[in-house]
């Protein structure tokens, strides 16, 4: 099992959008171009995004890499309009700049080839899920993928997931996949995963957690803490660990919910 | 051009720093900058002992800046000496250590240790932390207490001694006089104005505290109207602070008679800011036919 | 559904009122609302005699906020007892008179002046102006003045009188609770906050009088602990404001401890806000099922 | 003479952007469409723009009405970029959507037919003169404008102003017409003219003002205070006259420069 504890350098510069894909009403997919080299980039990394021209939306915007393709040098932003900031954001247009910060951040670990894994990603939590899948499948990981939502609508991107694994869905108006919380779908009662990798609403993480933990099962989860800097500076994203209050920014957003306390 | 300015007998090489909590240790930003080039940082808040700070959430976003409730999270002042201190020592800039406390023995025993570090020329005493229960917030409100703690660690301490004054007073100017008078060799304002947040939907509170302190532009005109009333209070060097974003801002202090400014939140939205500040001082400096940054201090017509 | 809150025995057909010197007398918005729907209006500061205000310029832009510097500017209270009334006197909403003065004689005179006015049933007595050289904020920042000048109109003024309370002190509870001590009806909050602008380029100062006083979105954190304060030490009621823009911010002024809210600035973003602000009010008491307001009050969990 | 005293119904409304056209790199013509009869609109009156999505331009921006267009109910407004607001404003695209408040103010007068009147417009300051412009030469007014700016590049839509007037031209460069401030432009030494109209830079107006006073010409300027609400409410933008401090939103934006007390 490989995991990145060294903080690969950072950068901060206008990024040139390549494309600004609509999923459905409330979901969108920046892809934008980087000037540095990103093969490196790992699973689980974020970017901060300047929302510019306004003060509404103060603070940069942490949001999750969903993807990387190398070969254009360029990275997916999949992101849920859900306040002021990201609304701004989906109006960017092919050709413009966005100023971005990345990577930030410490990755999943990729476990070791021929084991097993269960990814679950609840609404736009899916978006770190795609490229650990995508890496998990090139190191001969078996994937497994549970995306969950309330309806249809926060089910997304499931052709895409769809290329590195099984898929296995759950939504709580049952209008597509079992019906329900994805902590209630029938694949999370198998218990032969060698890690299960979870973003998602934090009641879900921690419910997953629970289930992992009872049937003896590694966990990740990525957190989705306020964050004011991204970098460590400003101790505004902890969470409390075994160690004490943790950045989430820098000591995550990844973390073994081992080393989590969850009830603090 | 000369961008240097003192704080007592200390040389800047230019009046831009960083202001404490908003800047790490340094090392967080060495990705975008070359540290070398500030003309200083003043390092997270450090206490005597060890300290989790308050639990999460610790931020809110709001117009035109930000609510934090960190309460001085930090190591202790041991750590700072025996680990941390080691990491940044070789910086080429002034390192302030801002220094916290519960009690004026804590202060007095944080700055003695402190004093023993070679490569650290100052402290910037904090009398001003809104987000502490004890002490803080509480020593840089009334006269009496802000001269106690400033009289007690000047005792002790020898180099530079900035102290940091809190906003949430009816009368700034006064409280600077006061720590003026019992041998301060500087003033750094503002701290952060205590504010809050609260959510109409969950009906709760933003931050576990409840109250945090708000920074970022949207303090800029009461931190520069402080700014303006101190330093016609006081003989003493005034650093200035409170929504600083670009070299426009940090000039407006100096007219208002900063001798040196202190970048804080801006360095959450662009980690490179305070070096396009000094550049930005210096294009201005030539625009307008400035030899000396040291003309602009009170500079306002 | 029930909007309607009280201060004193005056009842409000709902919380939204409209903030001194932000909404003229009332017509200046007739194009654009319905006046009656409001709960109330404040109108611009009244002091005994006419006064002329500050000289121009008296207004500056800031991170989301505005400074201003009109310093009472007004016809005196004779005017607007022989001619204004009568052009507003037939609003159905409760219209409140704000009070200044340079001396307690004066506040006085004036109040016993609104006193006989029928269709004014009460006055908001302004001890936080922060723009002007006498009297005015200096009223409000210190307990034995605010309690002077309280107690003086409270003698001549038999209606409700709201006292309404500066932000620039150290302590604003003691101060509300001082108030009350004397017979204040209720307490409004925020005014201003006291600040400054430069205009580098220029190196003046943005504003004839160099400071003036902050209002809008960017004081809002600021207000909201102000008034969760305030809600803490006194039994009246509270008049919550400081840069409310929409229904949500109105909503967590009364969370807060409001019982009534004014909008200050907003008005002059948009016109009709204030209608929005009531509208957007019971969208949210349907939404989250509140059938009287009065629930919302201090109701921050 | 007519002037109109009495201020027309105000709205604050969305209007459709039908064009936004670019004069040069600093000025730009937005054309707006209304949904209330605009026909009674006044020379001199301006609007209140909306900068949405943003704080950084957080107050509205008064800008003069440039033109109408009853025909099809739209107004034109001349825009020139100084700052954040009038930079985001330019960004509007034809078929988006834009917050005004209008008409707002009190009107140049209209001088009777046969007689002579010349307006002075410096850089940005045309803006109101056009309208006024067409509104004399109906009016039958013998109509002489002279445009004044820095260079080349502040004297802006001459062939516009041509259709309503003869013009005259002056710059500080000397790029074009004669050289110098438009006070010393030699049609300013006539003296026979019954009105003069101007806008533009404080200085320019007070010279203009002078000369005018001088030749015992009447003369009505728009003043361009710092304003917050535009309507009287907030007292901002008061300028001293002959009767005290009055409003340039509601009193103004054109006086005439008998009651200003300029040297107060
Ligand atoms: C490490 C990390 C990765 C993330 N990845 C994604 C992603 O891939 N796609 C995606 O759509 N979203 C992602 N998010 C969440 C995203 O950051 C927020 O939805 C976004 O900041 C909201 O901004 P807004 O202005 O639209 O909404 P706002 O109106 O500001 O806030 C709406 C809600 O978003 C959350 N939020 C606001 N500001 C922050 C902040 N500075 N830090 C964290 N949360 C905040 C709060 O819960 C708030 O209630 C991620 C968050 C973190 C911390
Ligand atoms: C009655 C009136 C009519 C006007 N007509 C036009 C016009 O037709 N075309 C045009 O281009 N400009 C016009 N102006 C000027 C225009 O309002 C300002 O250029 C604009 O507000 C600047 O906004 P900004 O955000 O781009 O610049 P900012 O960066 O905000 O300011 C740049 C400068 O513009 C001026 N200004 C800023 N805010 C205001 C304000 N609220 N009120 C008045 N002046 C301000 C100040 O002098 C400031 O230094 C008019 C102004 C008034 C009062
Ligand atoms: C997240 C955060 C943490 C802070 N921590 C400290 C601190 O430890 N000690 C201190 O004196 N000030 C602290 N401050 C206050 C800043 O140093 C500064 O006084 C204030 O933020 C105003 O400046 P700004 O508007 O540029 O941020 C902190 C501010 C922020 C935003
Ligand atoms: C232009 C202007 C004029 C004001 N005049 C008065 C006044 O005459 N009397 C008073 O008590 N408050 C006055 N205020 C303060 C407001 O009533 C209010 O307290 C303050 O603006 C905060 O609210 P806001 O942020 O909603 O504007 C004035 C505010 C502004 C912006
Ligand atoms: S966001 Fe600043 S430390 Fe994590
Ligand atoms: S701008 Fe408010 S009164 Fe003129």
């Amino acid at each position: 099992m490989t995991s990145n504890t060294e903080l690969s350098k950072k950068y901060v510069e206008l990024l040139k959008v390549i494309n600004n894909r609509t999923v459905n009403k409330d979901y969108y997919i920046l892809e934008v171009e980087c000037s540095h080299d990103i093969s490196n980039i790992l699973p689980g990394q974020f970017v901060e995004l300047l929302v510019e021209d306004t003060r509404n939306a103060f603070l940069r915007r942490p949001i999750s890499i969903y993807d990387v393709h190398p070969e254009r040098n360029t990275m997916d932003l999949l992101i849920q309009i859900v306040g002021e900031g990201t609304r701004l954001l989906s109006k960017l247009k092919k050709g413009d700049y966005v100023d971005v910060m990345y990577p930030l951040g410490k990755s999943f670990s990729i476990i070791d080839s021929g084991k097993k894994a269960l990814l679950v990603g609840g609404g736009v939590g899916v978006a770190p899920l795609l490229y650990l899948a995508k890496k998990l499948q090139k190191n001969n990981v078996e994937v497994h993928i549970l995306l969950g939502g309330r309806g249809n609508d926060n089910i997304i991107e499931t052709s895409n997931f769809k290329k590195y694994g099984k898929i296995y869905v759950s939504t709580e108006d049952a209008s597509i996949g079992e019906k329900g919380f994805v902590t209630q779908h029938s694949i999370m009662q198998e218990s032969d995963f060698d890690m299960i990798y979870s973003c998602g609403p934090d009641p879900m993480m921690r419910a997953v957690a629970k289930i992992a933990s009872q049937n003896n099962i590694n966990c990740e989860v990525s957190l989705e803490n306020m964050m004011a800097c991204g970098i460590g500076a400003c101790l505004c994203c902890v969470t409390p660990t075994t160690s004490g209050h943790q950045c989430v920014c820098t000591d995550g957003p990844v973390f073994n919910t081992e080393v989590l306390e969850w009830n603090k | 051009m000369n961008l240097a300015v003192k704080i007592g007998d200390l040389e800047f090489k230019n009046p831009v720093m960083t202001a404490s909590g908003t800047f790490g240790y340094g090392p967080e930003f060495e990705d975008f900058i070359d540290i070398n080039r500030l003309g200083g940082i003043v390092v997270k808040g450090t206490t005597l002992h060890h300290r989790e700070g308050n639990a999460y959430p610790r931020m809110a976003e709001t117009p035109s800046g930000m609510l934090n409730a960190v309460g001085l999270q930090n190591k202790g002042v041991d750590v700072f000496c025996n680990d941390i201190y080691h990491k940044i020592k070789h910086y080429d800039t002034n390192i302030f250590v801002n220094v916290s406390g519960s009690t004026i023995e804590e202060y007095i025993e944080t700055a003695e240790r402190i004093n023993e570090l070679d490569h650290i020329p100052g402290i910037e005493l904090n009398i001003s932390c809104p987000n502490v229960k004890e002490g803080g917030m509480a020593f840089g409100t009334s006269c009496p207490s802000a001269v106690a703690v400033t009289h007690a660690v000047r005792e002790v301490y020898k180099k530079t001694m900035v102290v940091k004054l809190s906003p949430n007073v009816t009368n700034i100017a006064e409280i600077a006089k006061a720590v003026e008078g019992v041998g301060a060799d500087g003033v750094s304002l503002i701290n952060t104005l205590l504010a809050m947040a609260i959510n109409a939907e969950t009906k709760k509170s933003v931050l576990s505290t409840i109250t945090g302190g708000l920074s970022g532009p949207a303090i800029k005109p009461i931190a520069l109207r402080m700014v303006w009333q101190v330093a016609q209070a006081v003989k003493i060097p005034i650093i200035g602070m409170g929504g600083i974003m670009n070299a426009t801002d940090a000039i407006e202090f100096m007219l208002a008679g900063s001798t040196a400014i202190q970048v804080g939140t801006a360095n959450f939205i662009d980690p490179a800011v305070t070096i396009k500040i000094i550049d930005g001082i210096e294009d201005y400096m030539r625009r307008h036919k400035i030899d000396d940054v040291n003309d602009l201090i009170g500079g306002m017509l």
